[in-house]
């Protein structure tokens, strides 16, 4: 599932061949999976199995002329569901995305200015560096800052741009410090000196920007003496796996999901407030799909008591992306203007049809997305998006 | 060292053959017969286009003949194709066939290497390895076993069927073992069969009674092979017969224990029908099984649950034949070959969520199709859907699980061919829209392409497309049907298909116990799980293992006319076998140095024939030459050097290993 | 009268133990004494080099060196009583396969004189003087013997024509030996002169070996007790009798110990300690790596073991890696 | 590639040797499949064919490295798949004693190696192959015929005493 590092480092379009995860684009059997599995397959003028067929006739310009690329959401299902076992998203696409951005004449706007942002403040939004740890104050439990207090930890928690912000994100962030501190985790953050760890700009393919991210959160990570990160934000937990390792970055990282797993009993026995909801899980891409974290999050959901779980049509491996992914959190407008649904607005509906009164999460972009799409789709009063370590720290009574 | 006979009269004879280009394009073949020619005993070393064929042989015989040569190396292929080829022209000389040796120079070399320097590098040091060998050689006797003339057929399906039938006719006695109450495999589950669109059972019913009432056939079903031993020409073999609960000489199969069954209706999983159809705890897996006999299934008999039914069968069963103290038995025999027919199984499609199999129930598999088309099938013949209704359209996708890294990588050979059939099936039925999705069409064989383009002109649909989600149509008016969304390929287009019915097109893959029951036959497999074949175009239905040959769907997937040829060829192998009467086998046994043994016993526990015995009156191992079996595991062991194994010879391998290391040039170079 | 045979015996790197296997002959001494002449035996009579030389090539009907060879000034002396004498015969396990001296062959010169001249808990020499070549004194030069960094056996050094095995010989097999020779009745070159069995023929314990042995574990003759009746292999004792030549009577099984192989390889046999490595390990009862490491473990120098009498005469030879 | 450059110099790059026992009715096979499938590997392998792996004596693989090899490969059945049902193992057993010794002589472990093979994985013959070859030509050669010569030296002449006369 997962394309090996060594391999996939350095190579452009011209030397694909010369690994075997490039040897297996010349394995294509053009069935078209791929197509019919892209969220967005329908708009692209050059979906994945055309891309292919065009590179290997040495036409892979002709794509990257075209804004196909732009509309690839990093949602790994053409990946998981191929035949031919091609390591499409990860592989091949980036570099033809990678291509299609240098030759755009202009960025869309909202994307740019959240490539800027991310450069200029160290976050998507804009937002001030220094205000980056704000929400600390506001957690009933105590969060130690590194900064301030630069002892060895166990867990360094990397808190990311929009838990760190966002209100709603922020509402995560104090679910998880109780949990931490209810479970006795040694942890802390790095506070005002975090910036995003680059997962947008790289899955917009913005090079330069994700470089420099990445060589900031290295050189203060190195700062500091800790055993692992653990972070709430599944796209900071693949920039860390497989992007920071390709520049020497070593420490384990977990997303905080499979990461409470081994304290899966003492955490149930914490779980005493009943909550008598209906949920339907959404399988994040970067999580599911990508990592193959699809039982974890489920049974945390079904540790708490009174919760009743029920499954969209699309789910686990099949699950529909919301559309945040792959630098599209910012292109709402540019994909609004080619005429294109929104993909949290398709999703939303298969979680209303299931009639659940939550819908969990486990990835920071997905609050906002799908508040808005069920907003739109004049739902926000039946159904309530809620990360799933909100779910915990809710059933947790203090 | 021990004294390896006279070598002052050594006189070998050095052949190289080009084959054609595959050896001679990479290797250098007048080097390495230069080479060959300046090696000590050597008499005359030649090369020649092919040597296997009557003039290269015959090249040899002159040579042994005219120029006393009592010693042949050949470079050729591989041992495994043509040594005994040689050995036999050298016999044929007057020469110990097993003065001969042979160099693999084609598998192991020039199939396998691009640079003709290190290759023609690689043949010297392998020839000089054989000619320092060929010296040690001594001449032996091949041993004849005799072959114990019955023979078992494991598996009932059509491919077991058609090769017990075959041999029973040419008047061998054979045993028929099937695991399940009837035999007739998947075929007796098919309704008609590709591309003729004759009836399945019509054809296959009356092989089956054939069986039944061959007198030569001794029909053991609802009964496994438990163990096999022994080897070619004298196995034993272990049977378990499953208990019926029905005494089988007194049943007359007149079925009215299962009309008195205390279970009015069927509550239970039918196996044959795959689950579309209830069946009692007494029960005929369907009405033309073979033999008619009724199972009673202990795990849904209430007298088996609890011990408190009313018997109702028992009471109406005039011959008394229902006896529930029946214990399970374990046969044994003795027979001189093996046929293996265990066939397939079809392709678990809940490993493709995405397909909906067994969360959308009208997502059905093709064999569930095959069941409900069936006139004797859980629908007596009618296309109807679980809710009862007729579906108007159907999507029917092509290579589920087949062609796929994540599942089964093979093309499974008959899904394209079975699906176009069940288009045509259905759409008579049903006159629903087909839409077939495939990723290629692969229709080879006598008149099978054209069965494919005949349906087209019916007006069923092909889409060129892998289906990459099903999902339950939500759209206004919401219908009860499934989307089919895949891109047509050809169009360009991705396409969205409501559909009533899903049928996928489910590959064929070895039974889940495959290795089990190769281990047992002491066969291989391929990585999938098939049974391989000795060679994929020369011995196509022997295994490695002597008298043990395979027919059908276990060595690979294949439709009813190959399975059919295949049962026939593997029955022809074990008439050759049983009417030639014994077999030669390799005489590369060990026997025990006896003045030499010391009597240390370490060897004794090492062979798992239990070939090695100790003498308590000379205190000394032997070893009974007949169960040998030749691999050397005591030989490499015996810790004073007093066990030998013929044609592995210490010296021989030592004399190899100084050969491949060019060792005295070394020195030399040094 | 006929002038008696001449009998030349010497010694190289040895411990004497073959020297007093001689005289172990006890009564027989005077068969030996009666039959031939000695005519060179420095650890029992004076005699000089200079006497050696004297004679005529081929002179000597038979020399005897016991001990291994490493130094120059052995195999000096090796070459010349080869030249003089008619049969060259190694005595002993040493002269044979390199014997314990030839355990050295797993470490290095340097190390090893390290060790002895200056590491050695028990030494003291602060000026740390070592051995030299050459002497110089009063004007005069002396060379003196180098020591190889190779421990040799006769054969790898001088031509040899029999073998007389053993950690020392016994007597009997010494007298068994000196009839045969001096019967004239020779057999062929290069013959072991004790029987080409292994000790499991004659040993007592023989019947008591089960046909079903299957190592469980590797015990250690120093930490256990032993039982005097049964087979020490089924007592999980590393035995080397059933890879080592016959013809000592079983007498370290007499006295309750194991078999160390001093009597080296039947004729059919190149490496000892390679071939009886693979009968131990082969039923050793495990199936998975680290079960079988575990058990085999209870071995802890294999080596040492396998090769106690015969390093310089294995495959291998010695440590490679210099 | 690995195969064998030689330059116009007629000067070759070193290129190891190694000897194969392969066992006949797994690894051998698989060689011979790897042939027909004409898959290519390095040709520095010299395979020499035993019934089974039970045969392969500890003596051979000695042999082996005296008389030149610079790593030696031995190929059987898959565990629970030996033709002669537990002759693999038997060779398994021996090899890791065998490891441990020929370490104690100062060879690396790693110019010994046991795969199992079976006859479907001609693939696996190549990928083995190749890796033993890299890994033994990172080691460089073993040359023990060569390094037998050059200890021989010390018993012709004595380089001490020859140094002294340089003075």
């Amino acid at each position: 599932m997962i394309a090996d590092l060594e391999e996939i480092k350095g190579v452009t379009l011209e030397t694909i061949y010369e690994t075997s995860e490039g040897k297996l684009i010349l394995t294509c059997i053009q069935c078209g999976t791929c197509v019919g599995t892209c969220p967005h397959g329908e708009y692209m003028k050059y979906p994945p199995r055309r891309i292919i067929e065009m590179l290997l006739h040495g036409l892979a310009d002709k794509v990257s002329d075209t804004d196909s690329m732009l509309k690839c959401v990093n949602c790994y299902a053409c990946m998981a569901k191929c035949p031919r076992g091609i390591h499409l998203t990860e592989v091949l696409l980036q570099l033809i995305k990678e291509q299609t951005i240098l030759k755009l004449p202009t960025l869309p706007a909202e994307l740019q200015k959240a490539l800027e942002n991310s450069y200029r403040y160290g976050n998507p939004m804009g937002e001030s560096g220094r205000k980056r740890a704000n929400w600390v104050a506001t957690s009933k439990y105590p969060v130690r800052i590194l900064s301030q207090n630069p002892g060895p930890v166990d867990v360094l928690w990397f808190v990311e741009s929009y838990p760190a912000y966002y209100p709603r994100g922020q509402d995560t962030c104090r679910a998880i410090a109780k949990i931490f501190n209810r479970l006795e985790i040694d942890f802390a953050i790095l506070g005002n000196e975090e910036r995003s760890a680059g997962e947008c700009g790289l899955l917009a393919w913005e090079t330069g920007l994700a470089e420099a991210l990445i060589d900031y959160n290295i050189s203060i990570l190195g700062k500091y003496t800790f055993n692992k990160i653990v972070t709430s934000d599944p796209h900071a937990l693949d920039a860390f796996n497989y992007r920071y390792r390709m520049y020497g970055f070593k420490k384990p990282v977990y997303h905080i999901i499979p990461f409470l797993m081994p304290y899966y009993d003492k955490l149930k026995s914490m779980l005493t407030r009943p909550l008598n909801y209906s949920v339907t899980y959404h399988d994040s891409c970067c999580l599911g799909r990508h990592n193959g974290f699809f039982d974890e999050p489920r049974a945390l959901l079904n540790a708490i008591p009174g919760i009743k779980l029920v499954e969209m049509f699309h789910h686990r491996i099949n699950s529909i992306c919301c559309g945040g992914g792959g630098g599209g959190m910012w292109l709402d407008t540019y994909f609004k203007s080619q005429n294109m649904e929104r993909l949290s607005d398709i999703r939303i509906r298969e979680a209303i049809a299931t009639g659940a009164d939550i819908l969990a999460v486990g990835c920071p972009y997905e609050i906002p997305r799908f508040e808005d799409a069920l907003k739109v789709a004049g739902y926000e009063n039946k159904m309530v998006v809620k990360d799933i370590v909100e779910l915990l720290s809710e059933s947790m009574e203090d | 060292m021990t004294n390896q006979g006279n070598n002052k009269d050594i006189r070998i004879g050095f052949y190289i053959c080009h084959c054609g280009t595959n050896i001679a394009s990479t290797v250098d073949v007048q080097k390495v017969v230069e080479f060959a020619s300046k090696l000590p005993k050597v008499v005359v070393s030649r090369d020649y286009k092919y040597m296997c064929s009557d003039p290269g042989q015959e090249l040899i015989q002159k040579d042994i003949k005219e120029l006393g040569l009592n010693r042949i190396v050949v470079a050729a292929c591989s041992p495994f194709l043509h040594e005994k080829t040689f050995r036999n022209a050298s016999s044929q000389a007057g020469l110990n066939q097993f003065y001969f040796q042979m160099v693999n120079t084609r598998e192991q070399n020039s199939w396998v290497h691009l640079d003709p320097y290190a290759s023609t590098e690689k043949a010297i040091d392998l020839v000089r390895a054989a000619i320092y060998r060929v010296v040690y050689h001594k001449p032996l006797e091949q041993k004849r076993v005799p072959i114990h003339p019955d023979v078992l057929v494991v598996g009932g399906g059509i491919a077991g069927i058609h090769a017990a039938l075959t041999l029973a006719n040419a008047g061998k006695k054979v045993y028929l073992v099937e695991r399940e109450p009837s035999i007739g495999g998947h075929m007796a589950m098919f309704d008609k069969t590709f591309p003729t669109l004759d009836c399945a059972a019509c054809i296959l019913t009356p092989k089956m009674t054939a069986v039944k009432n061959h007198p030569n056939i001794t029909l053991w079903t609802y009964s496994e092979v438990i163990g096999v031993d022994g080897y070619v020409g004298n196995f034993k073999v272990k049977v378990r017969r499953k208990p019926r609960y029905i005494n089988e000489d007194l049943c007359i199969g007149c079925l009215d224990c299962i009309e008195a069954c205390v279970y009015k209706e069927g509550r239970f999983y039918d196996e044959f029908n795959l689950g579309l159809s209830k069946r009692k705890p007494v029960y005929i897996p369907f009405p033309q099984a073979v033999p008619l006999l009724v199972v009673i299934d202990p795990e849904t008999c209430i007298q088996f649950k609890s011990g408190k039914c009313k018997q109702t069968c028992v009471e109406v069963c005039e011959p008394n034949a229902i006896d529930f103290t029946q214990k399970e038995r374990i046969e044994e025999i003795e027979v001189g070959t093996i046929i293996i027919a265990t066939g397939f199984q079809t392709f678990d499609p809940k490993k493709i969520p995405y397909y909906g199999y067994g969360t959308y129930p009208n997502v059905y598999t093709a064999l569930e199709v095959e069941r409900l088309i069936n006139a004797s099938g859980p629908t007596q013949g009618q296309i109807v859907l679980r809710d009862g209704t007729r579906p108007k359209s159907i999507a029917i996708i092509h290579c589920v699980g087949s062609r796929d890294k994540n599942t089964n990588q093979w093309c499974s050979r008959v899904c394209c061919l079975y699906s176009i059939k069940l288009a045509h099936l259905l759409k008579e039925r049903t006159e629903a829209e087909i839409y077939n999705f495939y990723i290629d069409i692969r229709t080879p064989g006598k008149m099978m392409d054209e069965f494919f383009i005949r349906m087209k002109e019916e007006g069923i649909k092909f889409i060129r497309g892998r289906v990459a989600d099903i999902y339950p149509d939500t759209s206004n008016g919401c219908c009860g049907k499934l989307v089919v969304k895949a891109e047509d390929t050809l169009v360009g287009e991705i396409i969205k298909v409501p559909v009533d019915m899903v049928v996928l097109s489910i590959g064929l893959e070895p039974r889940a116990d495959a290795q089990e029951i190769r281990r047992m036959f002491n066969i291989t497999c391929s990585t999938e799980g098939f049974y391989i074949e000795r060679h994929p175009k020369l011995a196509p239905v022997n295994t490695f293992t002597d008298g043990i040959f395979l027919a059908g769907c276990c060595q690979g997937p294949k439709d009813i006319p190959d399975t059919v040829a295949q049962a026939g060829a593997a029955a022809a192998e074990a008439l050759t076998l049983i009417d030639t009467g014994y077999i030669e086998i390799e005489p590369n046994t060990a026997f025990v140095l006896e003045d030499d043994c010391s009597g240390c016993k370490s060897c004794i526990p090492l062979c798992p024939y239990t070939a090695i015995s100790f003498l308590e009156d000379k205190k000394k191992a032997f070893i009974n030459e007949v169960l040998c079996k030749g691999c050397g595991t005591c030989v490499a062991a015996c810790p004073s050097g007093s066990i030998v194994q013929n044609l592995f010879e210490d010296e021989e391998i030592f004399s190899e290993i100084v050969g491949v290391l060019n060792y005295t040039y070394h020195e030399e170079e040094v | 009268m006929a002038e008696k045979p001449k009998v030349a015996m010497y010694w190289c790197a040895s411990c004497g133990g073959c020297e007093e296997s001689v005289v172990d002959l006890a009564e027989d001494i005077l068969f030996v004494v009666e039959n031939v002449d000695i005519i060179f035996w420095p650890v029992a009579m004076d005699f000089k080099r200079s006497d050696v030389e004297k004679f005529a090539d081929g002179e000597i009907l038979v020399s005897m060196i016991n001990g291994a060879i490493r130094s120059s000034e052995q195999y000096e002396m090796a070459q010349l009583l080869r030249k003089k004498s008619k049969i060259m015969i190694a005595y002993g396990a040493c002269s044979h396969m390199g014997g314990i001296p030839s355990l050295a062959n797993e470490f290095r010169k340097e190390l090893i004189q390290n060790y002895v001249y200056s590491e050695a808990p028990t030494v003291s020499n602060p000026d740390e003087t070592r051995p030299q070549p050459i002497l110089k004194e009063n004007g005069r030069e002396v060379e003196l013997p180098v020591l190889w960094e190779t421990v040799r056996a006769l054969d790898q050094v001088v031509d040899v024509d029999y073998y007389i095995p053993g950690c020392p010989p016994t007597p009997k097999i010494l007298k068994n030996a000196l009839v045969t020779l001096l019967s004239g009745n020779l057999p062929p070159k290069g013959t072991v002169l004790s029987p080409d069995v292994a000790l499991c023929d004659e040993c007592p314990r023989k019947d008591t070996k089960p046909t079903d042995l299957q190592f469980k574990e590797f015990k250690r003759p120093h930490l256990v007790e032993i039982d005097p009746e049964l087979c020490f292999l089924a007592q999980g004792l590393i035995c080397m009798g059933p890879a080592t030549r016959s013809g000592c009577e079983a007498l370290c099984i007499g006295g309750n110990m194991p078999c160390s192989g001093c009597f080296g390889p039947t004729s059919r046999v190149r490496d000892h300690g390679a071939k009886f490595l693979s009968s131990i390990a082969s039923s050793v009862d495990a199936k998975t790596e680290p079960e079988i490491d575990e058990i085999l473990n209870g071995i802890p120098d294999p080596v040492g073991t396998f090769y106690r009498y015969g390093l310089a005469k294995s495959t291998l030879h010695r440590r490679l890696n210099l | 590639m690995m195969e064998n450059k030689s330059n116009g110099n007629g000067q070759k790059e070193w290129q190891p040797k190694i000897v194969a026992f392969f066992c006949n009715w797994c690894t051998y096979t698989a060689a011979d499949s790897a042939g027909v499938s004409r898959i290519k590997y390095a040709p520095n392998i010299r395979i020499i064919r035993v019934m089974c792996s039970g045969r392969v004596d500890p003596q051979f693989i000695l042999d082996s490295f005296a008389k030149g090899a610079d790593g030696v490969l031995i190929g059987g059945c898959h565990p629970g798949d030996c033709h002669y049902q537990e002759g693999n193992y038997k060779c398994l057993r021996r090899f890791r004693l065998l490891q441990r010794v020929i370490n104690s002589f100062g060879i690396e472990p790693e110019r010994l190696r046991l795969e199992w093979i079976s006859a479907s994985e001609a693939d696996r013959v190549r990928v083995v192959v190749n890796e033993m070859v890299n890994q033994v030509k990172a080691l460089g050669p073993l040359a023990l015929p060569q390094k037998y010569e050059e200890l021989k030296k010390e018993i012709e002449h004595h380089p001490v005493t020859s140094e002294i006369k340089e003075e």
